[in-house]
């Protein structure tokens, strides 16, 4: 329990945090351990952390044991809570009723054209990585696919087998539903472009006059 | 005269006069041509190929080097009308403000990079509500069809064209479009009938490709030629129509705005 | 400042985080601040916080404020910041070593000088067509304004009224959280980076029509 903030000065930040645990390296890790899973879509299990940060998995445990116990002190809005095997951000359950007005009336309800194209990629591709949707559009599609992943549109559906093993991406049955199909099948099909088009376009545009040629007359 | 510039700093023509000005100390009515050439051919040859960007901004600073000049070297300058002194004057004090506009948006650029670098170190949160909510997300496939996300897809893979070289640019090169349009006419009357695939398949150079391409659109002016592109994106094929007499002098556009 | 935790008995959790606003509205208010934020995928804006919580936006921008007081203090490994008009959960940037580990594919990708320039002077300049950054440049700004495009850094804000009707170009959300700042207003002001006297002098003296020029020859 760290019910101890009052106990000593606190000349260093992280003392707050795990007062009892004056080893700067594991202040280090708390703070770690923090920031990973603020980011981390899914739970993180605690090897994945003891990996990362290079500590066994009972210092793991045992900092985010005390951390939970920190944060429940403090009384903070959020908890740090052990679920499906891993650590996650949830939110207080007194105060769903705020999350939930949140939820309601306060997010964008609309598919921007970036998570709507990427969605399209992974449904005509899959199973396709981050990596290979990134080099289609030409964009880092990380924070699109978190959000597809988070409404459940996309999923981990495969490991690439090459070195990496990168994550492979393919659409859910939610998916389907909500599209109002029944199998991939049911999409219209692509006819793929012939390399050229770019080639022509890049030519009709070439020979557009600029305004701006003008003005250096 | 050295002219070392490393390739981070070489980005445009106007970095390259800021360079020369500032960094030289190079008054541009003294400065040999045919030196900033030696000095720019040295710098392609370390870059080890050429850059066609890197190229046709350098046309068009020598071509701005040249111009400037060239009015320094007119003969008669002892007549010159006051309108012309003025003009020139004026446009001495147009080329000076973009300088400095140019200076000051390129220091502005290195702050950027230093708040990008900073944002960069830190990783938004946005991992959304837990399963707990999850009827309550909003549902963003609302609205979404199997024919919207066929057009999303199709938006999202066609490939986007290779960035656009206009006249801008070209324009230092003119006289080899009369060129090329020598060549066009010299061998279409022959065959009839071609691809523009195959009547450019000979050239290495994209640049070459697109005079090529403006010459054969000064003959589709001309009536010379007609263009047939039986499918979008398909081959486009150059038929000539301008029969079998010689023609000469033809008259070219002047692409310069 | 909220170094304050030692003075007081923590007999009320909230107390931790706003030891100096005794008020249980407060508290309540700041722990629901933070429950949102962590269901959040982009940027909460204070008006939205505002009107969900039934606070003024004065209050709302308060306790957040003092919310990233007491992370900062308590040398969390995360971050409360305002960035592109809303506020947001981020991982502390001394830790971004870890958190790349984790996201594998964090880095991001560094803008090219041109991109840099050309989004600064969209950014000042905002809204302009591609004829007047060209005019600045000195270059064709068609790929690079493409790529920024792309990237969702610019976006066409309008057209322009006159003749041709030239699409006018400006800056998005997504630029200001690339540069991890509020709002255009928190942009250092052009006039200090206006060359001074002396780089005036140098450029005028290179471009001199004096024809005193000749004798130098």
């Amino acid at each position: 329990m760290n019910d101890a903030p009052n106990d000593a000065p606190n000349d260093k930040d992280e003392e707050l945090i795990v007062p009892d645990q004056p080893n700067p390296l594991d202040a280090e890790t708390v703070r770690a351990i923090e920031a990973i899973i603020m980011v981390a879509v899914e739970p993180v299990p605690s090897e994945l952390l003891a990996q990362l940060l290079e500590q066994p998995i009972v210092v793991i445990d045992r900092l985010c044991a005390e951390l939970a116990d920190a944060y429940a002190h403090a009384g903070h809005g959020f908890q740090l809570t052990k679920v499906a095997g891993g650590y996650r951000y949830q939110t207080h359950p007194d105060l769903s009723p705020y999350v939930e007005r949140f939820l309601l009336d306060g997010q964008r309800a609309r598919m921007s054209g970036a998570a709507l194209e990427t969605l399209a990629i992974i449904a005509y591709k899959q199973p396709l990585s981050r990596a290979q949707v990134a080099s289609i559009r030409g964009v880092d599609p990380d924070g699109v696919i978190r959000t597809l992943q988070a409404r459940g549109y996309v999923t981990e559906v495969a490991r690439d087998s090459g070195p990496g093993q990168a994550i492979l991406f393919g659409t859910t049955p939610t998916f389907l539903e909500k599209l109002g199909i029944n199998s991939l099948a049911d999409l219209p099909p692509i006819v793929e472009f012939v390399p050229g088009a770019e080639v022509v376009e890049a030519l009709e545009h070439g020979l557009r006059i600029d305004p701006a040629a003008d003005a250096r007359g | 005269m050295a002219v070392d510039v490393s390739t981070s700093v070489y980005e445009g023509p106007f970095d390259l006069l800021l360079h020369l000005i500032l960094k030289e100390q190079v008054d541009i009515y003294e400065v040999s041509l045919s030196h900033i050439v030696d000095a720019y051919l040295e710098e392609i040859e370390r870059l080890q190929h050429l850059d066609l960007d890197l190229a046709t901004e350098f046309l068009l600073i020598a071509s701005t080097l040249v111009e400037l000049k060239a009015r320094r070297l007119l003969p008669g300058r002892d007549d010159i009308d006051i309108d012309d002194e003025l003009a020139l004057w004026e446009e001495r004090d147009l080329l000076l403000a973009r300088l400095l506009e140019c200076k000051t948006f390129k220091d502005v650029a290195g702050v950027f990079s230093k708040l990008a670098d900073d944002a960069d170190h830190s990783f938004p949160r946005a991992v959304g509500a837990d399963e707990r909510f999850a009827e309550l997300m909003p549902d963003l496939m609302d609205g979404v069809t199997p024919a919207r996300l066929h057009r999303a897809y199709l938006k999202a893979t066609t490939p986007k064209p290779a960035p656009r070289i206009d006249l801008f640019h070209v324009a230092p090169i003119r006289a080899s479009v009369a060129d090329a349009l020598a060549e066009l006419i010299d061998e279409l009357p022959r065959v009839g009938r071609m691809s523009f695939r195959r009547l450019t398949s000979g050239l290495v150079e994209r640049l070459e490709v697109i005079v090529r391409f403006l010459a054969l659109l000064e003959l589709f002016k001309q009536g010379l030629v007609e263009l047939e592109q039986a499918e979008r994106f398909g081959d486009i094929d150059v038929v000539w129509t301008g029969g079998d007499g010689v023609l000469d002098d033809l008259p070219v556009d002047d692409y310069d705005g």
